[in-house]
């Protein structure tokens, strides 16, 4: 591990506060990929202080959730990370399940990893576009939506949406993997392949951002242990932390995938973990369309859901990282509280004390190799 | 550097022993709740974690040491309003990076007078965390620096997800 | 010897920049990929979950909601209203009002999945556009089915004329002993008229409690 | 004929051609800049506007021009006024000096290339102006960038230009690109016999005319995802329209430069047909030429640092310059030195 001290940011703190002044990165800022608000004290490019102010999409899932049945509250949770919206979805249906003993057919199981895992990819793609537009470079991302367009396709042609899915169901699925689904996933995985190398080739070797992400906003393996950052954060610091191997969920377990990490503890490493999460993705689509089962996609769940009494936790790497879901039943049919743990919110509490002493243009840089969206924080 | 569940647990339960002080912050303000610590280890399969420890709130800041001494991270805290009991339940949530063991502290305190110490000290990440905490169940953290509202909007008194809340 | 990584540096990363450019040009002489979209539209998937409409039944070109509300309690938006009455000669109630809050639905397909008599099902329009808010907050779905099944009798004259004079049986055996009950709903049509049916009813189809409209031409 | 050859008239003449000239093709290098990137990105760009997007600039026009310009209130309002005007004058002051072909040239001076730099450099005096003036903390921001970026780029450029008048030995650029004349090999780009650097030179002086214009990958005064818009945050309407035309005439300024500088101007690559017109037609290829790859950079590489960009200009391309200028210099005296000695 490499402890936060090694790491010196790439500039240096201010040293005349009273030349200091405040600059309101937000709520509308194009770097703020939505309404993130920060509220920079700057010493001319230089950011003294940098204190993210959350809220503004504010919904109260939480409340949401204990106002309906534990079945109603599946919509919305396609709606906290509308990027990632399956692991969100696996991980509320994976606790009632988990709660309620429900038995999950094999089938949907690995449904759910691939569709998952399409999900986490056409999610790195936006990340990989939008991490491009803040650094401006523009093109990436148009490239990056055709394929993602490819994936979206293929889930709409799944489950009927684009981007709030609401695809899991206690038990199973919303609906059966049809043939048409599992080929034109074998295909896109195929295609998928060179597509990896051209942004390789056009992005990743470019000298420009290599230099813009080499060696900025460190963010050590100790200073995400004491956040909870997780996800490609915590990877990108050498530490192998992957919900899929620390807390094994659906057939995973049963799947070979490697957990990339490069102890950089940079931006450029957070960025080259994602890039070959893409890749480790295939490979499980592609080992889960082979071993993919026939059978039911839905498994025995009662007409009127009761959950025991107690509390149960359930987490899922979603493509930021950990989300966890902990649900407390009294035993009724409305749940009696649901704790959403959202990766976007540790990832960016750590903001205010890795950002200090960078310039400007290297924090919105190291803001966007984070991977925040605004509705996953604010919830 | 890796704890196994045994050596948790035993740490854990060495809290019951230690003083029920925190490091620093205002101890008197804490109600002095039972001080026995209850450690129990749960299946995963069932619950979603390991450990299961049930902590008075003034122990809070030291169960958090543990955590962190045996290399945790933190994973939320939220809170839970048990209006039948007139109690409030916070719930810390530590996650290991390195072993697959998973954490769960609590710690309940009076409903009138929701009040724990901050354990922001040893986790610096619990600082957000807490003040979601008070956003939503005006649960008091003594000693967080920054105790206004966060999520909700900054000119509000309410706590949403009260049981008694009405909108 | 720094000097020479610095040059070999360089090097490397001029080249990296002159790949980045012969890839954007190889990308630039590729086809155009995006849809012209008022001039060319896509064709949306079978699965494609639109906002949910009524299903025209094949056999009676009417609607096979029996008003159950079971829809009703599944949503989780609480954007559905329906309302049915009991018709003559018929075993279920009939629908005879559904409206959709589309501006607070979620498009979950919790309604569709929690029918059990599969009257309901998501429509293929995903353009919905309107000048008026009630043309979303009150989107009546009967009256979209209503139109929908003018076409379908135009396209189907004999399924139609079929049905119409299913109905017509079923009405009569209906009258004869009306303690029997008939299979199929019954649908009124220009041909068979109910002594109910007026033409204000057909002029405004909205109206919540109503005799059966002329649905044929 | 006679007419024409009153001086004044000329000019005049002269200056509404190239206002017109600079106008369209700012108009319609943002259309070209558009279908470009449209055409990298893979979609149509703008094609509603008339017959595939003709009309675009001019809808653009409008809607610029219809809307208020609108003077926040805490600025310095003369010169918040006065920098759209003052970022365009020099571009148009520069190309009076160009020539477009043997014959086509607004003013002819023996010192042109001075002329141009002096006020080329006038450019980020503008930029710096409405930066302040705005009184926002974004614009500040990117004014300071301007002036930094600038100062550190003309250095590399001027050394260049040097190297460059040790090989013709005058400042007048009709002149220069006379010295060109005859074909493709005596373009100063291929001169490596005078220099073996002479490519070299070109790269650095077309990476400081970029960095100069504030041209994407070195955007610091706009960089729309860190400083919103820079020192436009706070003109609308056709305030920032005039920065906008001003960028894409700037281009056209340090574009024909280059042309004039390294391609050998409006001579022909094949050594024949470059007199009249058909010069005219070799000068303005060239200048798309370079025109469409800036434009093809912008689209394809990201922003760079603010600081790598001021290590790129101080620690490698100055030290190269310098060594092109001593390069060159040593091989234009050696033979001197030789002949005198042996």
């Amino acid at each position: 591990m490499i402890a936060h001290k090694d790491l010196v940011p790439l500039g240096r703190v201010g040293d005349s506060p009273q030349e200091t002044f405040v600059l309101n990165l937000g709520p509308q800022h194009p770097a703020a990929h939505g309404v993130l608000r920060v509220l920079l004290t700057m010493d001319g490019e230089w950011i003294q202080r940098a204190e993210p102010i959350i809220g503004y999409i504010h919904r109260m899932h939480e409340k949401m959730g204990e106002n309906r049945t534990w079945a109603k509250f599946l919509p919305n949770t396609s709606r906290i990370d509308y990027l990632s919206a399956m692991h969100y979805t696996h991980a509320f249906v994976g606790a009632v399940e988990r709660a309620a003993k429900i038995e999950v057919p094999l089938r949907a199981e690995y449904a759910r990893v691939i569709t998952s895992e399409l999900n986490r990819i056409s999610s790195h793609m936006v990340w990989w576009g939008a991490l491009l537009l803040d650094l401006g470079g523009f093109t990436p991302i148009l490239y990056a939506f055709d394929d993602r367009e490819k994936i979206l396709d293929l889930l709409e042609a799944l489950c009927g949406a684009r981007l709030t899915y609401c695809y899991y169901r206690f038990g199973g699925l919303y609906n059966d993997v049809d043939d048409a689904f599992l080929k034109g996933t074998r295909d896109f995985v195929a295609h998928l392949r060179p597509r990896l190398k051209m942004y390789r080739d056009l992005v990743t070797d470019n000298i420009i951002l290599r230099k813009r992400l080499t060696g900025i906003g460190p963010i050590s393996a100790d200073l995400c242990r004491r956040y909870g950052a997780t996800g490609p954060v915590i990877r990108g610091a050498g530490v192998a932390y992957d919900v899929r191997r620390a807390e094994p969920y659906s057939v995973y377990p049963k799947l070979d995938f490697k957990i990339p990490t490069y102890s950089e503890a940079d931006s450029m490493a957070r960025y080259l973990v994602r890039m070959d999460e893409m890749e480790e993705s295939l490979h499980i689509i592609e080992q889960a369309l082979d071993q993919i089962p026939t059978g039911p996609f839905l498994g025995k769940v009662p007409r009127v859901l009761k959950l025991p009494v107690g509390d149960t936790c359930y987490a899922v790497e979603a493509a930021r990282g950990r989300f966890m879901v902990r649900i407390v039943s009294d035993g009724k049919e409305i749940p009696y509280r649901v704790k959403l743990r959202t990766p976007s919110f540790s990832n960016l509490s750590l903001y205010e004390e890795a950002s200090k002493g960078m310039i400007l243009p290297d924090a919105l840089a190291m803001m966007g190799s984070l991977d925040l969206v605004i509705p996953d924080i604010d919830r | 550097m890796n704890p196994t569940l045994e050596q948790l647990t035993e740490h854990f339960k060495g809290l019951t022993a230690a003083a029920a002080v925190p490091a620093d912050g205002p101890a008197e303000s804490v109600s002095p709740t039972p001080v026995l610590v209850v450690v129990q280890a749960v299946d995963f399969a069932l619950k979603g974690f390991h450990l299961d420890v049930a902590v008075g709130p003034a122990q809070v800041v030291a169960a958090a040491e543990v955590a962190d001494r045996a290399g945790f991270g933190i994973d939320s805290i939220t809170g839970v309003d048990w209006l039948a009991q007139n109690e409030m339940e916070v719930v810390y949530d530590f996650f290991h990076p390195t072993s697959p063991l998973r954490v769960v502290v609590r710690a309940r305190v009076p409903r009138g007078s929701p009040e724990l110490p901050t354990i922001g000290g040893v986790f610096p990440g619990a600082n957000w965390h807490e003040r979601e905490t008070h956003d939503f169940f005006g649960i008091r953290f003594t000693g967080n620096p920054n105790l206004k509202p966060f999520l909700l909007p900054e000119d509000a008194t309410f706590h949403p997800l009260l049981k008694d809340y009405k909108p | 010897m720094s000097l020479l990584t610095a040059l070999r540096d360089t090097y490397s990363g001029f080249k990296s920049l002159l790949t980045g450019l012969r890839i954007t040009a190889r990308e630039a002489s590729k086809p155009s990929i995006t849809v012209q979209y008022p001039h060319e539209t896509l064709k949306m998937p079978e699965r494609f979950r639109g906002h949910v409409k009524l299903v025209l039944d094949p056999v009676t070109g009417k609607s096979r909601c029996t008003s159950c509300n079971l829809c009703v309690r599944a949503c989780p938006s609480d954007c559905i209203t329906v309302e049915g009455i009991k018709r003559e000669g018929e075993k279920k109630k009939s629908v005879s009002e559904y409206t959709l809050d589309f501006t607070t639905c979620s498009l979950c397909g919790s309604c569709v999945e929690a029918c059990p008599s599969d009257a309901i099902e998501y429509s293929k329009d995903y353009n919905v556009v309107s000048l008026h808010r009630e043309d979303f907050s009150r989107m009546d779905l009967v009256k979209k089915l209503e139109a929908e099944a003018k076409v379908w009798a135009e396209k189907n004259p004999e399924a139609a004329a079929a049905a119409a004079a299913a109905s017509a049986a079923a009405m009569a055996a209906a009258a004869a002993a009306p303690a029997k009950p008939a299979v199929a709903p019954a649908p009124a049509s220009a041909a068979t008229p109910t002594p109910t049916s007026t033409p204000a009813a057909a002029a405004n189809p909205v109206a919540p409690v109503r005799s059966p409209e002329p649905k044929t031409t | 004929m006679s007419f024409l050859q009153i001086e004044p008239v000329r000019i005049l003449l002269y200056l509404v051609g190239i206002c017109a000239f600079v106008g369209a093709n700012a108009a319609y290098l943002v259309l070209a800049e558009r279908k470009g990137a449209g055409r990298i990105q893979r979609r149509p760009g703008p094609n509603e506007a008339g017959f595939g997007g003709i009309l675009q600039p001019v809808a653009d026009g409008i809607k610029l021009l219809a809307k208020q310009v609108m003077v926040p209130p805490g600025t310095d309002a003369l010169l918040f006024r006065a920098a759209p005007l003052m970022v365009m004058a020099p571009p148009l002051m520069c190309l009076a000096m160009i020539p477009f072909s043997d014959s086509i040239v607004a003013r002819h001076l023996n010192v042109g290339l001075l002329f141009v730099f002096s006020f080329g450099s006038i450019n980020v005096m503008a930029l710096m102006l409405g930066g302040w003036a705005s009184r926002n903390k974004f614009a500040i921001i990117s004014s300071a960038r301007v002036v930094s970026q600038n100062v550190a780029y003309e250095i590399p450029m001027l050394l260049v230009v040097i190297t460059l008048l040790m090989v013709t030995g005058t400042m007048d650029l009709n002149e220069i690109i006379h010295q060109q004349g005859g074909g493709i090999w005596h373009w100063n780009l291929f001169k490596v016999w005078v220099n073996p650097l002479m490519p070299v030179t070109f790269v650095i002086f077309f990476i400081c005319m970029l960095a100069e214009t504030n041209r994407a990958p070195f955007d610091m005064a706009e960089a729309e995802s860190e400083l919103v818009a820079g020192a436009f945050t706070e003109y609308g309407g056709m305030g920032f329209g005039v920065f906008f035309m001003a960028e894409y005439a700037n281009i056209v300024v340090g574009c024909s430069l280059a042309t004039v500088l390294f391609l050998g101007g409006w001579q022909s690559p094949i050594g024949v047909l470059s007199g009249g017109l058909w010069g005219a037609g070799w000068f303005l290829l060239k200048l798309y030429g370079l025109i469409f790859t800036v434009i093809w950079i912008r689209w394809t590489f990201p922003r760079t640092q603010f600081y790598s960009l001021l290590n790129l200009s101080w620690k490698i391309l100055i030290p190269i310059s310098l060594f092109t200028l001593l390069l060159t210099g040593a091989m234009m005296k050696l033979p001197v030195v030789y002949h005198q000695f042996f």
